[in-house]
């Protein structure tokens, strides 16, 4: 990917995720940790559409961004204040000391090996990807369905209290 | 002036051994779970990097794999949300530091 | 055919027994004793319908059972003159079991149905020509025992009863191992066809495959330092199961020692005789100076064993026709005495309620009779002439003195140390000052401790003054073994 | 059409799952027909799946990502039968527990149906969905009881199962990085036409793989959650866990490294490497069973002991020629004989726990005067899982081995035979408990009848196959027929 | 079945009537175990009766081999075989065999008709006659076997009757472990011969006897095999024939019933021994160091003995410590080439010995004891029983013409011929024997009488009739066989005047033994002097008591204490090596190592399982997080391990 432009983009991007994701890391306030993840979301979100996947790029800033960090601060919100401490246990550092190195087996691994390539960059529309949908991973995209369902149902029953179990019972 | 399929990648690892970092070291539960959409994040990008990269007579594979990560990410995010209010129902804490009645 | 009979009626039997009604279970030894005389009549009948002179194997049956690419277990049953005998001492010492447990109340229906299947697994052993499947019977021969212990016992019953399991367990463990690298080389379990068959290193040296084998049958023979187990079955077991581990549990070791490991990897045993000697030399010196320490008289007895089991390996050690025939015929003659030797200990016990010999004394004017029984037994296991173990002993000695003169020459030390403890023991159990606390205490009474008694003592007799009549079964089926040694 | 056909057995549990919960909610007084609602979808499963090997014709649908052969259909029955078997040992259970009946069953069943689809896909994507199908249900079961425990057990589970499908879902994507596909006969393809240049990255891959799936087989180091998760998770549950997931992980595992990463070069790496992971975990699962007291958590370390048994027939993928998928029909041998087996034991201790509630092994002394049935059947399953004749367990193990010494794995096998000792150690305590100990109460033990007929059944499959193993070897050996042409 | 028959002229006796021998007394034995346990008199005459029975046609055998001038008869039958191994049975007969037969079946007729007497009244009436058959069946078929393994069965059954009779009062300790005793130091000589007959079965391939001698002379064996084997058999029949180091189970022995030690102890079975070495006579011919080995413990056991006996005040002992010192004479006269002097002494001493050992019965009978010092003065009460143990004891010392003399003088004279300090041994021992004999004679005999040992009537096992305080003479049943005994203690000297005898056994020989005058003057004067001058001392002593007994004790003070500890023997065997180096040294540290050691080891292997496992279930801590990081940890390692073993 040539191009002083792209270029900026990309460490301008990697900058804010990883920091973003190094925010999360740090703050001891689960709040802040929560805007952090939402700012390297949408910093993915920029990878993504730096990457000319469009469409994804835009699920990812509804889904992530808009569901799924709404669900966590929700859940944050519903805990009392004592519930919001972001801090960390006494195994932080093994924790870090393994991530770093898996990191650099990672990096060596990515180093090491020559990526087939293409030159340019395949031309992929979101028609492109639903029909991909429709067709070869149709089956995935009936169980994702079901999944959600089942995840649904079971959520539900799970956060039901035993009052509302009862009154359940009566009807 | 360029950028290749290795710096993606890197950015890719570099962002899910962080969010394994955030997983493994935080004490709350919903700390631990936000590591883990990192790390699945991560993933995404790593897919999408490949399907804008490498060599495939079907490029919109990785695509779809993001797609459907997503999904399954929501819907994790759904249960373990749940499972921890209930646990706080039970144990007014999701400080996994907390939660080991069971052990050894 | 019979022989699928003789090996599956106490089985049978043992279900027939555990389905008596509760108000009948009285009646469940009377079921174990019609069950175990038919057994010894089929068997005695099968002993002498064996023609010495057809080499190979009798009343042989043969179905296919579990065949699948890799392995295929037949259900493959035959005796050889090897065989033959021990069957019989098994039948036989299933009767004498069945009668000393003729007092057993507790829970006469479970008792006598695991005897039964003890036996069944026993005979099960012993006529099984695929290696798996004498195998599944040497698994199955740990229930009835766990059981038989751990209930029925006394003393540190769950220790002891657990300790034999697992040693068992560990021993067959290693005999797995080594059954499959045999199989793998030959493709079958087959012990005629593994018997055919040469083995070169493939997976495992084939010694290694040997040493598996072995540790398995040694656990059970037992060798020293694999010995431990015993003296704690033995102890804390009822007469009737130390009667049965004595007779006939410990001969599985060497049977199989003879009928796997030395048929089927000669070259090996060639090569590891001369350890199997000495371990047998020291196994006779160590278990007979361990006797002499003890205090009870069943671990007494049990150490006993230890020793004299020593002779067999010595006697498979030498690998001579003469020596390997010795070996079998103490097996035999140790299943004898040794039971003997069991019974009257456990008559003493119903009566006395202890094992210690320094309680012991001045016996021999109360119950004369049971007495006069441990006499006997004892000079039987001291190796008295015209006693079927002096018969074994020297045949192994003269078969092995040319091969390991100083094996031997530690092994004779055991005769005098033999005669050692068990007069030892006679002097203070039996004889000195009368001890009025055992006053009135009922001789040998009943008819099943007479007939029991009276037909072991009976056999170490003939088995001492009439060798031949197993010996010339034996020694054709040796020097078959014999023969593929020599190629 | 026609791969709707071939999903048929999926569809039909789905369709239960969904008609369980339609009569949950619509018709309220017919809730105790829920569970035969969910029998009956199972049994017409059963019957589709029946209804091919009839037709005997196997074949792909979905482009290549859904293919029914008869390694699948093997998978379908097992399927099937654990969950009827858990379907019925659960009856008591969510009776007393009163909560969700519907949603209960109907989550099972979707697990149920996502087990069976990762028996049979052939594609990363469909995979990663179905692992998830069945897991997201699993994990809320685990968390469905109302207690403390049981919601821990749930968090725990889902959080770590969380991390292990991330690493898993960056294992695929390098393999679909490095090959630009995702089904697996590609893969392999791909893989055999570039040779071992992108190694490195292969290695890595297949490593995080084995860490994703290893946290379902149960696998040191992937393997800490499961005493925890087996205690604190209702016993149903955990029955369900230690036996389907297991089971389905196993079967995805062997068709990925045979299907998509069998060439040599990686084969020789993984083989090993799950011959260190199968002596590591057999000896550490024995191990710690030792000492436990609470015999759900000892049974959760004895299958961790069994993980590393049925790994064996993993490593043994290094037997050449006409026995090259012995270790493959060794596991799926091994899968059914523990399904009986395990699943006899847990309804054992479900009933037996219900009545005296308490999992610790103490309180079962003298459980033969209570419950002859209960005390026999239990310790009939636990020496089967020590691997004593005449018991299913002992063929499974005796093939698995068998292969091992044929891949010239003797050492491996030793260490499995001894490590069997080890686990008789602390089975035989069980046993001793029950046969020796003096009862606390004299009331007996009574069970009801769903939970009699489950584990009769259990307990007679043990039995029979112990007997008469070559139905169940046979089966195994047709079902693995598919890796034959793969074989080097 | 295989029958070999020796030379044509051999004896002709039918096979039949030699086994018969041996078989009477067996039948006789198992009638009474199994029938007539409970009707003790009937046992008492069915064994008189069977021994009669093989008495007669034992005298039928001797008349019978005597026509065929003691050449041999053999006749074998194959008992079993294993493999290579044949073992035979079988019945020889020779000028030897017939000898020993009759000795043997004359003095068990007569003790048995004794013993009718004696005990009666015991309780084990029943059970001594059928251990008294079974013994003397056992000795008859180790007299009459053809081959080694055959004769060392019957050894050792000899052996166990034995054992069985001296603990036949077994309430008594001191009789239990004498009984014990006697059979584990027996059977430590038993170890040698049993060497010995695996050694020349491996070398030799036989068992037979005449083979084994043929194996000898024809030199077919190398000298260290026959030296072997020669030693090996000389060490079994030190064990029966109570040879010095092993004599000290034989004084013990005494603790049973009188007419055992007179059957047992003094006539037959510890000449076994004798007997044995005799056997195989050409193969100590050829082997010379194991035949000086012979000599001098012959020598040194009859010194030993005679020693001790000086010093006894049990009549009983004194009898046996003479026994023990007999029996070295004649080994001694084996080792000195003195086939027939032992043999003939054998001979004589049977009679003799018995009848003194008979005759002390007698006098216990009265007296309720054997101790001497509470004797005396029984002359008058008892004067059949004095006279004959009179004659007896001449005959043991060795008068002119009575039997002893001429056998003892034949073994004065090979050794005088083989090796002077040998014959001044075996002289030294002639003078002793008479001091002691006599000392006996005046304590028991002359002086007032000291009343015996009163009767404990709370013993219930005491079966003693009568009245110690007023001694009287036994029943005829128990004199008529002193008076019988003492025809032959006077005049079975006179057979080998003329040397036949010495003829007729060496028969048994190969080759005949070497031929020589059997007398000499100078031996034989010398010998009756020293006798005559034991004999005076003791008088001297004993009788007109010139010197106090004590003052003489204690003017040779420490020899008495060591004559009377019997030379510390038993102390260093039984305290020392037995108690403290064997049992509480080396058997406990075995046992300890079973204990500690090898059964430690498994508990402790089960501990350490325990132990590990507990300590592991700390990685169990039930933290989220420390699973997690397991999980990481494992792709690292996995990842690396791949890369390190099978690099890129």
């Amino acid at each position: 990917m040539n191009g002083v432009g792209p270029t900026l983009a990309f460490y301008a991007l990697a900058g804010v995720t990883l920091i973003a994701g190094g925010g999360v890391m740090a703050s001891r306030n689960l709040l802040h940790a929560v805007l952090f993840l939402i700012l390297s979301f949408v910093g993915i979100a920029g990878f993504f559409a730096l990457l000319s996947a469009e469409f994804i790029a835009m699920a990812q800033v509804i889904i992530y961004v808009g569901a799924i960090s709404v669900l966590v601060l929700f859940a944050v919100l519903l805990t009392p204040r004592a519930g919001r401490n972001n801090g960390e246990t006494k195994m932080l550092a093994p924790a870090v000391l393994l991530a770093i190195s898996l990191a650099a087996v990672f990096i060596f691994v990515i180093t090491d090996t020559d990526w087939p390539t293409v030159a340019t960059s395949p031309s992929l529309t979101a028609s492109d990807l639903g029909e991909a949908l429709l067709t070869t991973w149709v089956l995935p995209f009936e169980l994702a369905s079901v999944l959600l369902t089942a995840a649904l149902v079971g959520a539900i029953m799970l956060v039901r209290t035993v009052e509302e179990e009862a009154e359940d019972a009566l009807a | 002036m360029s950028v290749g399929i290795e710096e993606f990648l890197t950015v890719g690892a570099l962002l899910f051994c962080l969010g394994l970092g955030v997983a493994l070291s935080k004490r709350n539960a919903i700390g631990v779970l936000m590591g883990v959409e990192l790390m699945l994040n991560a993933v995404n990008l790593t897919l999408i990097t490949f399907s804008r990269f490498s060599v495939s007579d079907r490029p919109i594979t990785g695509q779809t794999f993001v797609v459907f990560v997503i999904t399954v990410a929501a819907a994790e995010a759904a249960v373990a949300l749940a499972l921890a209010v209930s646990v706080y129902r039970n144990r007014d804490t999701v400080d996994v530091d907390r939660i080991n009645l069971l052990k050894s | 055919m019979e022989l699928t009979v003789l090996v599956f009626l106490p089985a049978v039997a043992a279900v027939a027994v555990l389905l008596l009604p509760q108000r009948y279970e009285g009646y469940a030894k009377y079921v174990a004793l019609a069950a175990a005389v038919a057994m010894l009549a089929i068997s005695l009948q099968m002993f002498f319908a064996f023609d010495n002179d057809k080499d190979g194997f009798q009343f042989v049956v043969r179905r296919d059972w579990v065949d699948v690419g890799a392995f295929n277990l037949q259900y493959f049953m035959g005796l050889d003159g090897l065989s033959m005998p021990l069957v019989v001492l098994t039948t036989f010492l299933t009767v004498a079991s069945v009668l000393v447990s003729f007092s057993i109340t507790m829970r006469p229906r479970a008792y006598f149905a695991a005897l039964l299947v003890l036996s069944s697994s026993v005979l099960g052993v012993f006529a099984a020509l695929d290696f798996l499947l004498f195998f599944l019977f040497w698994e199955l021969e740990l229930f009835p025992m766990f059981l038989l212990i751990a209930v029925w016992g006394s003393g540190r019953k769950e220790y002891s009863a657990t300790k034999f399991v697992l040693f068992t367990l560990a021993g067959s463990a290693f005999m797995l191992v080594g059954i499959l690298v045999l199989a793998f080389g030959a493709n079958t379990f087959d012990i005629e066809v593994l018997g055919r068959s040469s083995f070169e290193d493939t997976i495992l040296p084939v010694r290694w495959a040997f040493l598996f084998l072995f540790i398995g049958f040694a656990v059970k023979l037992p060798i020293v330092p694999l010995h431990t187990w015993l003296p704690d079955a033995h102890s804390d077991a009822p007469t009737a199961v130390s009667v049965m581990l004595a007779g006939v549990l410990l001969k599985m070791g060497g049977y199989g020692i003879i009928r796997m490991c030395v048929t089927i990897l000669p070259g090996a045993a060639d090569d590891y005789g001369i350890w199997f000697a000495a371990i047998g030399a020291v196994s006779v010196l160590y278990g007979a100076f361990v006797t002499l320490r003890q205090t009870d008289l069943k671990r007494l007895v049990a150490y006993s064993s230890v020793s004299h089991m020593g002779v067999v390996l010595l006697g498979i050690g030498a690998l001579g026709t003469t020596s390997l025939v010795g070996a079998t015929y103490q097996m035999l003659a140790h299943g004898l005495i040794t039971g003997l030797m069991f019974v009257m200990v456990g008559l003493l016990y119903e009566r006395t309620h202890t094992r210690e010999i320094a309680l012991l004394g001045g016996l021999a004017r109360q119950m004369p009779l049971i007495i006069t029984g441990l006499v006997f037994a004892g000079l039987g296991s001291l190796g008295l002439p015209a006693l079927a173990g002096f018969i074994a002993e020297i045949t192994v000695f003269l078969g092995a003195f040319q091969k390991f003169e100083w094996a031997v020459l530690m092994a004779i030390f055991g005769v005098v140390l033999s005669a050692g403890y068990i007069l030892w023991m006679l002097q203070r159990v039996a004889f000195g000052p009368v001890r009025h606390e055992w006053d009135g205490l009922a001789d040998q009474q009943h008819w099943w401790e007479h007939s029991v008694v009276a037909g072991l003592a009976g056999l170490v007799i003939l088995l001492g003054v009439y060798p031949a009549i197993v010996m010339d079964k034996i020694g054709p089926a040796i020097d078959h073994i014999v023969l593929r040694i020599g190629s | 059409m026609n791969s709707i056909d071939i999903a048929g057995p999926q569809i039909a549990v789905l369709l239960a799952a969904g008609l369980v919960l339609l009569i949950d909610s619509l018709a309220p007084q017919q809730r105790r027909l829920l569970p035969y609602v969910a029998l009956l979808g199972l049994a017409a499963s059963a019957a589709w799946t029946t209804s091919w090997v009839s037709r005997d014709d196997y074949q792909v649908a979905f482009d290549g990502t859904l293919s029914l052969d008869k390694y699948a259909v093997f998978f379908y029955y097992l399927f099937a039968g654990i969950t009827a078997t858990i379907v019925l040992a659960s009856i008591d259970w969510v009776n007393r527990e009163g909560r969700g009946q519907g949603e209960y069953y109907a989550l099972v069943l979707t697990a149920a149906a996502g087990l069976m689809f990762l028996a049979a896909s052939r594609d990363l994507i469909t995979i990663f969905l179905s692992l998830e199908l069945s897991s997201i249900p699993q994990y809320i079961l685990a968390g469905w009881g109302k207690d403390e425990k049981s919601s821990e057990a749930g968090l725990k589970y889902l959080l770590l199962g969380a991390i292990a499908s991330a690493l898993l879902l960056y294992g695929m994507a390098l393999l679909y990085g490095v090959t630009g596909t995702t089904l697996l006969t590609e893969i392999a393809q791909q893989i055999q036409a570039s040779g071992d240049a992108h190694r490195s990255v292969l290695v890595l891959a297949m490593v995080l793989l084995i860490a994703g799936f290893g946290f379902k087989m149960a696998v040191v180091p992937f393997q800490m959650w499961v005493p925890d998760v087996y205690q604190g998770a209702p016993t149903p549950v955990a029955a369900f866990l230690s036996v389907g997931s297991k089971a389905a992980a196993f079967a995805v595992v062997t068709r990925i490294f045979f299907e998509g990463l069998g060439a040599d070069f990686l084969s020789s790496d993984w083989s090993n490497l799950f011959a260190a992971l199968a002596a590591v975990s057999m000896t550490l699962g024995n191990v710690m069973a030792v000492v436990q007291t609470d015999i759900k958590r000892m049974l959760g370390y004895s299958s961790i002991a069994q993980a590393g048994n049925f790994m064996v027939g993993l490593a043994a993928i290094s037997v050449a020629g006409d026995q090259f998928t012995l270790g493959a029909s060794g596991i799926l041998l091994f899968l059914a004989a523990y399904a009986f087996t395990n699943l006899g034991a847990f309804v054992a201790v479900i009933a037996i726990s219900q009545k005296i509630g308490s999992d610790q092994i103490r309180d079962y002394a003298g459980m033969w005067k209570r419950s002859p049935f209960l005390a026999v059947a239990l310790a009939f399953c636990l020496v089967s899982l020590t691997g004593i004749p005449p018991t299913a367990g002992f063929w499974a193990k005796l093939y698995i081995f068998n292969a091992g010494i044929r891949a010239d794995l003797a050492w491996l096998v030793i260490v499995g035979v001894l490590n069997s000792v080890i686990s008789a150690y602390y089975y035989l305590g069980v046993a001793r408990q029950m046969f020796l100990g003096d009862p606390a109460g004299e009331e007996p033990v009574r069970t009801s009848p769903s939970i009699g007929l489950s584990l009769g059944v259990a307990t007679l499959g043990v039995f029979v196959f112990g007997i008469l193993p070559m139905p169940l070897i046979s089966a195994a050996q047709d079902a693995v027929e598919i890796f034959a042409p793969l074989a080097h | 079945m295989p029958l070999l028959v020796a030379a044509a002229s051999g004896p002709t006796i039918a096979e039949g009537v030699l086994w018969a021998i041996l078989l009477c007394p067996l039948a006789a034995w198992a009638l009474i175990v199994l029938f007539v346990r409970k009707v003790p008199a009937l046992a008492g005459y069915l064994t008189v009766l069977a021994i009669g029975a093989s008495c007669v046609l034992s005298f039928i055998v001797l008349f019978n081999v005597i026509d065929a001038d003691g050449h041999i008869a053999t006749h074998t039958h194959e008992w079993f075989t294993a493999g290579p191994l044949t073992v035979n049975l079988g019945v020889r007969v020779d000028g030897l065999t017939a000898i020993m037969l009759v000795v043997v079946s004359t003095v068990s007729l007569l003790v048995q008709v004794y013993s009718n007497g004696y005990m009666a009244g015991d309780p084990g009436y029943s059970r001594y006659f059928a251990h008294m058959a079974l013994f003397t069946s056992a000795m008859i078929g180790l007299v009459l076997a053809d081959n080694l393994f055959m004769l060392f069965i019957f050894w050792e059954l000899v052996g166990l009757s034995s054992y069985l009779l001296i603990g036949f009062w077994y309430h008594k300790p001191s009789a239990a472990a004498a009984a014990k005793k006697a059979f584990i130091v027996t059977r430590i000589g038993d170890l040698g011969l049993l060497a010995a007959i695996l050694l020349i079965y491996t070398r030799g391939g036989t068992f037979q006897i005449d083979e084994i001698h043929e194996l000898a002379i024809s030199g077919a064996l190398s000298s260290s095999v026959i030296t072997w084997f020669a030693l090996g058999v000389f060490a079994g029949a030190a064990g029966k024939s109570a040879q010095f180091p092993l004599h000290v189970w034989l004084p013990d022995a005494m603790e049973g019933p009188t007419p055992v030690s007179a059957l047992i102890h003094a006539a037959t079975m510890v000449a076994a021994g004798v007997y044995l070495v005799a056997r195989f006579f050409p193969v100590f011919e050829t082997s010379a160091d194991a035949r000086h080995v012979v000599a001098w413990i012959g020598a040194s056991t009859a010194l030993i003995a005679a020693t001790i006996a000086l010093v006894q005040t049990d009549l009983k002992r004194v009898l046996a410590y003479s026994t023990i010192s007999q029996l070295g004479y004649m080994m001694l006269a084996l080792g000195a080439f003195g086939y027939v002097a032992a043999i003939f002494h054998l001979f004589t001493h049977a009679f003799f010995k018995a009848l003194l050992f008979l005759g002390s019965g007698s006098v216990n009978h009265s007296t309720n004891t054997f101790d001497m010092r509470r004797m005396g003065g029984l002359k008058e009460h008892m004067p059949i029983t004095f006279w004959t143990f009179v004659i007896g004891s001449l005959s043991l010392a060795g008068i002119f013409p009575l039997a002893g003399f001429w056998s003892k003088d034949e073994i004065l004279l090979d050794a005088w011929r083989d090796n002077r300090a040998i014959w001044f041994i075996a002289a030294s021992v002639a003078f002793m024997t008479a001091f002691y004999m006599f000392r006996a004679i005046f304590l028991t005999f002359f002086g007032t009488y000291k009343g015996g040992e009163p009767v404990d009537h709370h013993d219930e096992d005491s079966h003693f009739h009568g009245d110690p305080a007023h001694p009287h003479e036994s029943p005829w049943v128990m004199t008529l066989p002193l008076v019988i005994l003492a025809v032959p203690a006077i005049a079975a000297g006179w057979f080998n005047i003329n040397g036949s005898f010495g003829d007729f056994i060496s028969g048994a020989l190969p080759h005949g033994a070497e031929e020589g005058s059997r007398f000499e003057w100078g031996i034989a004067i010398s010998s009756m002097a020293l006798v005559l001058g034991g004999i005076f001392v003791a008088w001297a002593i004993y009788y007109r008591e010139w010197v106090s007994s004590r003052s003489l004790r204690n003017g040779f003070g420490p020899l008495t204490a060591l004559f009377e500890n019997k030379y510390y023997l038993d102390r260093i065997y039984e305290d020392f090596f037995v108690t403290r180096i064997f049992q509480q040294g080396w058997n406990r540290l075995v046992e300890a190592n079973d204990r500690f050691v090898v059964d430690g080891a498994v508990n402790g292997g089960a501990r350490a399982a325990r132990e590990l496992s507990a300590r592991l279930r700390v990685i169990q801590n039930g933290q989220l997080q420390g699973y997690g990081l397991g999980f990481a940890a494992g792709v690292i390692v996995l990842v690396i391990t791949v890369f390190a073993v099978n690099p890129l």
